[in-house]
């Protein structure tokens, strides 16, 4: 059977792409938010997964108004990024997979999630910024990614605690898996923000801390709160904190924290890490 | 209900389906911007090109005159009028700064600031 | 609030709109089939629905493998129709009604459907055919459309049970609507037929026929069906029974049957028409 | 559990996951013929046509040869590939009829036979 690791939370935003473009990680801008990561790619590097689930949400590369699922699962053999539209520069091509990722989309119906399936995809910042993070030097093709798109762009959006339990049947899935993989899960983007408005620039340190606290160890006390919650406390962009949510739910009940970081801030954002290790 | 209640966030509006009918055009024109020759045939001709997605005369008027407020006012999402500020050359930050009527250093200190 | 009136089912098949065009309703192939509409249109004559929620499937018009929702739904002022490629004429735009659309939208996510939502949506004839079927002449432009797309092309598809849900969801969503507007529901396509393999050709009458009765007053025993017992039971393209289903879960428990009508073959395919009657 | 079990239909070929993969490229080509400049192109240059779209040899050998039975074992559905018959001049009972080896009249008296 498949194996999961364990998880990984991790902001995603743009500008973090740019500053490893041009190398600024060790500015003192950038280095108290790049010293968050030396202990994840240690821990990948110990663990040497072979398949990363990856819940991120597209910006507006792949996706728009016309068409916008609530949840999209990627099942191609590759990945491609694009073109944005204001600088960051596209990543060479992500692997993909296709066995694992059509086991999970028969678990996923069978569990009543109406998932739309992409078997072509092009992938945004949401997934990429992190890939270039955990591998830096973009050193990330030998590991087979799994996108899982959530839509936090457009009212209504999922709710915490279906995006909870999305990621408790992508759990089943990967254990009824016959394979011996190793599966590493990204909880990517986060924590507080907001871009828009008046409120621009909203940051909540105690409530990400409140829900760096109780992801580990208590994730359905979060499962309560609503998207208009999330809004209010974390920022417009806070309701990102659904593909943590979502990582959480792959993993065991109990979970071992490995490591956190907490930095405030990266661009507009509060940027949070955790890796927990899966307990079975 | 949840997703058909209004969060009141003093200086946030809610994009949700109804703000989503009104901003269509403008977000599609944004949308657009992914494209570098969008990007072009934007510069060359600002009014022709939001004509050419069907833009209202608010949305138009708040695209020439770079007014963020308006823009979210007459249905624009921050993801798309996001590529938009890029092409202005600029970024969150910025787009930051100029909604709260702040300097962007002054915004950029007062992220700063919420770390604290 | 607004009021549900009753549902339709109706066979979709492009065959049906070519006919159309070519005034061959009263020829000896056509005929036995057209004679099952004058009482439909009768019916929504007499009841002058301003709204119809059309369950169908997209054969391949707007939605590829690239990105194939399980579940989509219409939001956008107006539908068009295009070229599928093998010479069914396009038909004038459909009228689109958006506030009670984004309404539905509000309450599926909150019951937990993961709809792919579409400001701009390209219908095929799975939506068109039944609606020149109803309003000959292309007479449909006065009724506002909202479209519901299920996926009948690729497995894993949404089961007979999780079509009926949806269904439900969008019943709650009508009637919780602020509003005095009629509604009529339309299930489209089947009933059982198979167009790949060997076994194309493939229809069962029996099993047809015990569809038809079942769900009128107890379509919960329909649910218990899979996905692969529709298959086999109904041919590979049965499976639009749950469009079917879908329609018969957004009516009032009980209904009244006010018309039957069942012919083989027009195509390759038996077609059932119905029209039930809300009770509540 | 339902989606994974394979039905075993005699006759039919359950066009799922691993088959969407296997015919990704058959049914991308096959898709494009909505499009009257795309199936002008293919009627131009089959084989090229066929390349362009990156075919298997298997695949692209069956559409010179119009093998539906064999484009369903590569992994064709059958809605794309109807588009593919479309552009022969095929309708869904002429591709019954190949599919079964009868002649049309003989496949169109089956089906009226199953309304007896
Ligand atoms: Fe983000
Ligand atoms: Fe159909």
């Amino acid at each position: 059977m498949a194996q999961v690791l364990g998880g990984i939370t991790t902001s995603h935003i743009p500008a973090i792409g740019m500053a490893m473009d041009r190398h600024e990680e060790d500015t003192p801008y950038w280095k108290p938010f790049f010293d968050g990561y030396p202990p994840v790619r240690a821990w990948l590097e110990a663990q040497q997964p072979d398949i990363a689930v990856v819940f991120y949400n597209d910006h507006g590369l792949e996706f728009f108004l016309d068409k916008k699922p609530t949840f999209a699962i990627g099942t191609a053999p590759q990945y491609h990024n694009a073109d944005e539209g204001w600088g960051i520069k596209p990543i060479p091509p992500v692997t993909g997979e296709t066995e694992l990722s059509w086991h999970l989309v028969n678990q996923l119906i069978d569990d009543e999630f109406d998932m739309t399936v992409c078997q072509e995809l092009r992938v945004d910042h949401g997934l990429t910024v992190p890939l270039s993070l955990m591998w830096p030097g973009n050193r990330y093709q030998h590991i087979k990614v799994i996108p899982v798109c959530i839509n936090c762009e457009r009212h209504p959006m999922p709710s915490p605690k279906r995006c909870y339990k999305l990621g408790q049947s992508i759990g089943r899935g990967i254990r009824s898996f016959a394979g011996d993989q190793k599966v590493v899960v990204f909880g990517t983007g986060g924590l507080s923000h907001q871009l828009d408005g008046e409120r621009a620039g909203f940051i909540n340190k105690a409530f990400d801390q409140y829900c760096m606290d109780t992801l580990v160890g208590h994730p359905e006390e979060l499962t309560r709160l609503t998207n208009d919650d999330l809004v209010e406390k974390a920022g417009a962009q806070g309701v990102e904190l659904n593909m943590w949510l979502a990582m959480r739910g792959v993993l065991s009940e109990h979970v071992t924290e490995l490591h956190r970081h907490y930095h405030i801030p990266v661009s507009n954002t509060a940027a949070g890490v955790l890796v927990l290790e899966n307990e079975d | 209900m949840s997703n058909s209640s209004h969060a009141d966030v003093p200086g946030t509006i809610k994009f949700d389906g109804p703000m989503a009918t009104k901003g269509y055009a403008l977000n599609k024109m944004c949308y657009s911007f992914n494209e570098a020759s969008a990007r072009e045939a934007f510069k060359q001709d600002e009014a022709g090109y939001c004509d050419r997605f069907g833009l209202t005369p608010e949305q138009k008027a708040a695209i020439l005159d770079r007014d963020i407020l308006a823009l979210l006012r007459e249905g624009g999402s921050i993801y798309y009028l996001a590529k938009f500020a890029g092409l202005l050359g600029l970024n969150v930050q910025d787009v930051g700064a100029l909604q709260t009527g702040m300097t962007v250093e002054a915004f950029k200190e007062k992220l700063v600031r919420a770390g604290e």
